[in-house]
């Protein structure tokens, strides 16, 4: 449980610096088979890990590195990944889409839209059978909310009081699909009441918001009372992905969101109390890490051809 | 090997009562076993062909789940409780119905360990049946493990013997990948030899059910019992079959069937799903391009005609296979 | 639309007869692979499609010969069917879970428990393109609530307000497991609030009353206002299919609602306006009707094995 | 058949475009026929491929319709809509998510027509994308023919051309029954002609892409073209390949693959798909069961070895079947 603001704005930076650094990386070729930027869901990201124990668990989605770093994943084998390098934090297997680190309880982002949910609500149901007071919280984009999976888990979650937070971040788009052509519903949160669960919307440009929220569900997880639907209403500043022709918005509207930036926002109120050079150096040492990131995923070998065939058993 | 079943004298069980102790043994083994799915705690007692039976009795309802009608997510779950550490025995009541949980099984359970780069594993069993029960038309009668055999990260297991039944299941219990576990539904209440004594059977090995010299049949549930029939009848008129059980289709023995073709020349692939694209086809392309010097005759696929399952007998039994097609086919290659 | 209470009654007495007499046959062995009854659920199928226009159209269940009598499939066809004839509705090819009759609107029964919904969705959907002015009833028991397929067809039926109403039978269990063990929800209608649609609850074992509920939805439906979920309360009084052991409830519990019996209630109302006699008369006939169905499908001939193959392409 | 190919001079088109045609065509010709699916309308002006582009503002959003993620929903209401009358063609933006579709096209859409006895029939198209397109791993690039080949009642279409992928487009959109229709992400911005009259290419049948006399090499999308580079450089040692572009799955086109193999005497099955299980099983089967004498030397199968794609570039390309296999294949059953 993270309390200290400048914790909370530090992990935002790096996140921003991260997928910042990664569209460059993407457009010298760098990095392959496109990516996906968490640009202006920093909050959500970070705001959900923060209301977590270290021990408790998170699934994660294809715009996954905001919940990578917010749940602590070393952003080296992160950067790694992403050049396919045997440093990885996946050995190069994976890549953007598939990130995972099990030692800090990141069972993997997804390259399915909702296929997150029921991996989340199983290993929730193991905290359950084996009594281990973790918590699981379940990342996934307002697209998700029309997937089958949600149903069959959620409902599955609700009715076994499974230790489990779903987090719904609503980016507002699926693509090119605005969450109001998505949905009959005027409030997404309102799909909770189908399925037997508390439902919240919270402010996810506003850190500490998200994290009040969370906190809350994950308390109410933790004490048996059972999962909580989190809708975090945030918005993606960037493209689907690095490359989105973005035909289908205004930069007008773009514009009035970037003015909610949730580090803008949160730089804001923390120079009020550590000042302004102090945020600086946070900046440049959060920008600093990404560099020594880029340099040892340059630095780590290519995996081997002759091991490609290794490693499909266990 | 033959030499797997049983001595005379011992005890018999049921295909499905082999099931049961599997489940029941290595629940009481292994605190990590947990079984889900839907009917098999409350339903007669444990499950609707009495695999689970007594079970949630024994180890309570935490960990005998009765689910409600969501197979994506029992296979889901099983995904996320498996690679959370436990380890997961999950029915679906018909295979038919995996085709409900196609994505958890393909695109998640069978990726994660390479994928993740070896830091996952995802030791769960994911329990159905194959098979035409009879009548039960097109929805509830398929025979689908050449879909499972195609996807790297899995394994697949089909046994039709009790003592099989029992040795596979047990093994892909303790295996440390994605498992689909086939059972058959007009093999449960078959009897066979399944001793009192605790047996592994591992996975990826074929087993010889009857020694010949004529002709090689390799062929798995029900299509094994169909071609020891087919092999009695056979040898009144003097051809002797070898008839191997192919028991696990991913990985497959092919050394197995190799030296069994070596010796006898000549190879029918026999199974009840539909011949066209079915795992048939692997073994017979695996033969023909590995073995392509030991046919003394054109290797021949017995199976299904390429249609749903109809309902109605004599439409149901023209696209079976069955022990006359069996023979038929058998004497042609010796003939040729 | 069907308005005359006498016509109700005949329906659910033909519905009454056709799977008590299939219950004697499938135990005598002239119907093979078992089949599902829906004695003590006439009132819904025939509530529902009394509701409906004659070109409207439904699709059903695996516990679907309700529906299909109550849509107007000709009992002799079916019962054909059931004993795998060439003059079954499907010419033996399907069998009890697939009686389908395209030319009253019947799209269909199913195996798979929730599949119809998809199916019905999409005739929907043709529907609300061609402008066609019709309506689709979708039938589903409570046990399908918990398929994903519901939140994905339903939520975008809801969306585009497509003309049909999903018509969730609550019979209380589906095999064993009784419907308060399969969702958190202290209502079941109440999955239709996260979905954006209304959803409503009908007494299920009165026949008019679920007349009354389907025709308010046929109305806002074919008018343009979308979807509705009705959940009908009934009770299966007999078992999942014949043979079920049945120990996952008391007798106690199936004797009351035994009381309720729709067709008793039914009968109840309707000889106060047409006598004892008239009745009788009724019940003989439909009771001769299924004589005749029997007589029909018995001298049907079975499908010659070698048209096995043929059909499997149109 | 070569003839097939539009004389010189013809116009030539990429395959999305000649896919963006055949739809436009279609749905001029046939008011029932729509498109469905993720981001074919909006997105980027049609489409994460272009193959629906320009369709929404010509046929308006009734007839090209942006689905909510909901895989399951865009195949089941499909099955729906052509079951009453209309003309789906659903997209799945991707081939891997299939997985999630499984049950509408598996147990419903292949069966309908022979389960309800002839009464229905259900003319929809499911378009999808096989193949990797590189660094998109494990979820983003498998090839999954071979599971829908297996599936009586079904058709599967994997064109390999521009002038292959419209004919055989507008050909399907006019089947009476389900087709399964998949592209190829590494083809999507290849050229060929495409004549600017209108033609259908009918399914059911092979091509073949190049004449020659030393061995076939039977192929479908991406390894049609990398079996005519093969078939360039094995020319220069004097070994004329024979390239059969399968075209069709099922129905496949026996016939023609065996009339080849009657010339050549040598096989090769090439597919991205991984070999284990794959379709070109059952082609060597078939032809191991039929064409027996025909051959002489073993067949060979070209394809993915049995793992997941992984991500990195070099693991990537040793999983995936290159056109240097495909000639080291050549070389080896002609030398045999
Ligand atoms: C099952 C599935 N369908 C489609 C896609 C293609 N796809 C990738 S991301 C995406 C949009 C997801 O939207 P959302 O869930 O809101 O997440 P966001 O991208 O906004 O973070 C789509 C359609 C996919 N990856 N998986
Ligand atoms: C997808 C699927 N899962 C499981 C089954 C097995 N099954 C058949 S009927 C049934 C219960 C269905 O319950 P409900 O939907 O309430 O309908 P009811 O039987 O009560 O009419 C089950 C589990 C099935 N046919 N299809
Ligand atoms: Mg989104
Ligand atoms: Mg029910």
């Amino acid at each position: 449980m993270i309390d200290d603001l400048q914790t909370l704005y530090r992990l935002m930076m790096r996140i921003r610096e991260f997928d910042s650094r990664m569209q460059v990386l993407v457009n010298a070729g760098f990095i392959r088979g496109g990516a996906h930027q968490a640009i202006g869901q920093e909050a959500a990201a970070v705001g959900v890990c923060a209301a977590l124990d270290p021990d408790d668990l998170i699934t994660s989605t294809h715009r996954g590195h905001g919940h990578a770093i917010a749940k602590g994943v070393d952003v080296r084998p992160m950067m790694a990944e992403l050049f396919g390098r045997e440093g990885g934090c996946c050995r190069g297997r994976g890549g953007s889409m598939h990130i995972a680190d099990f030692s800090v309880g990141l069972l993997g982002a997804n390259g399915v839209v909702g296929a997150g949910i029921g991996i989340a609500t199983g290993a929730a149901l193991a905290q359950s059978l084996g009594a281990s007071g973790r918590v699981v919280a379940c990342f996934f984009g307002e697209g998700a909310m029309n997937q089958g999976a949600l149903l069959e888990n959620v409902n599955y979650a609700a009715l076994h009081a499974l230790p489990i937070v779903y987090v719904c971040e609503n980016n507002h788009f699926a693509m090119s699909m605005r969450a109001e052509r998505a949905t009959a519903l005027a409030n997404l949160a309102d799909r909770a009441l189908g399925l037997g669960l508390p439902g919240v919307s919270v402010d996810a440009m506003n850190v500490v918001a998200v994290r009040d929220a969370t906190r809350e569900a994950v308390q109410r997880a933790r004490g048996g009372g059972g999962p909580t639907l989190i809708v975090a209403d945030c918005y993606r500043l960037e493209g689907h992905h690095i490359g989105d022709p973005l035909n289908y918005r205004t930069r007008e509207e773009v514009q009035h969101w970037r003015e909610q930036d949730p580090i803008a926002r949160c730089r804001l109120k923390l120079a009020a109390v550590i000042g302004d050079a102090e945020i600086a150096r946070i900046d440049a040492e959060e920008k600093a890490r990404i560099d020594d990131a880029v340099a040892f995923a340059e630095a780590s070998p290519l995996p081997l051809a002759a091991t490609a065939e290794e490693g499909v058993y266990a | 090997m033959i030499g797997q079943t049983a001595p005379v004298g011992a005890r018999t069980a049921t295909y499905a009562a082999a099931l049961n102790e599997a489940l029941r043994e290595e629940m009481q083994r292994d605190p990590r076993v947990f079984c889900i799915g839907e009917d098999i705690a409350v339903w007669g007692g444990g499950g609707v062909y009495g695999v689970t039976k007594g079970l949630v009795e024994e180890f309570g309802v935490g960990r005998v789940r009765d689910t409600p009608i969501s197979e994506e997510a029992i296979v889901g779950m099983s995904v996320g409780a498996a690679a959370a550490g436990l380890r997961p025995v999950a029915e679906i009541m018909y295979s038919d119905f995996l085709a409900l949980a196609m994505d958890p099984l393909v695109n998640q359970a069978a990726k994660m360990h390479y994928m993740f780069g070896g830091q996952a594993s995802v030791p769960m069993v994911v329990r159905s049946n194959s098979g035409a029960p009879g009548g039960k038309a097109a929805q509830h009668s398929q025979s689908l493990e050449a879909w499972f055999m195609h996807v790297p990260g899995l394994k697949v297991v089909t046994p039709a013997t009790p003592f099989d039944a029992k040795g596979l299941l047990k093994s892909s219990i303790r295996d440390p990948n994605p498992v689909i576990f086939l059972e058959h539904k007009r093999l449960y209440q078959t009897k066979g030899e399944v001793p009192e004594i605790e047996y592994l059977v591992p996975l990826g090995r074929a087993d010889i059910k009857r020694i010949g010299r004529d002709v090689t049949i390799v062929s798995n549930q029900t299509m094994v019992l169909k071609a020891l029939e087919a092999a009695d009848d056979l040898s009144l008129s003097g051809i002797e079959a070898e008839i191997v059980d192919v028991r696990t289709l991913k990985p497959v023995d092919m050394e197995t069937i190799l030296e069994s073709v070596r010796k006898t020349s000549r190879l029918i692939v026999a199974h009840e799903a539909n011949v066209f694209a079915g795992w048939g086809a692997e073994i017979v392309a695996r033969v023909a391009e590995v073995g392509f010097e030991l046919l003394d005759a054109p290797m021949m696929r017995v199976g299904a005609k390429d249609s749903p399952i109809p309902y109605s007998e004599p439409l149901e039994m023209a696209i079976l296979p069955d022990k006359d097609a069996l023979v038929a086919a058998a004497r042609a290659v010796v003939a040729y």
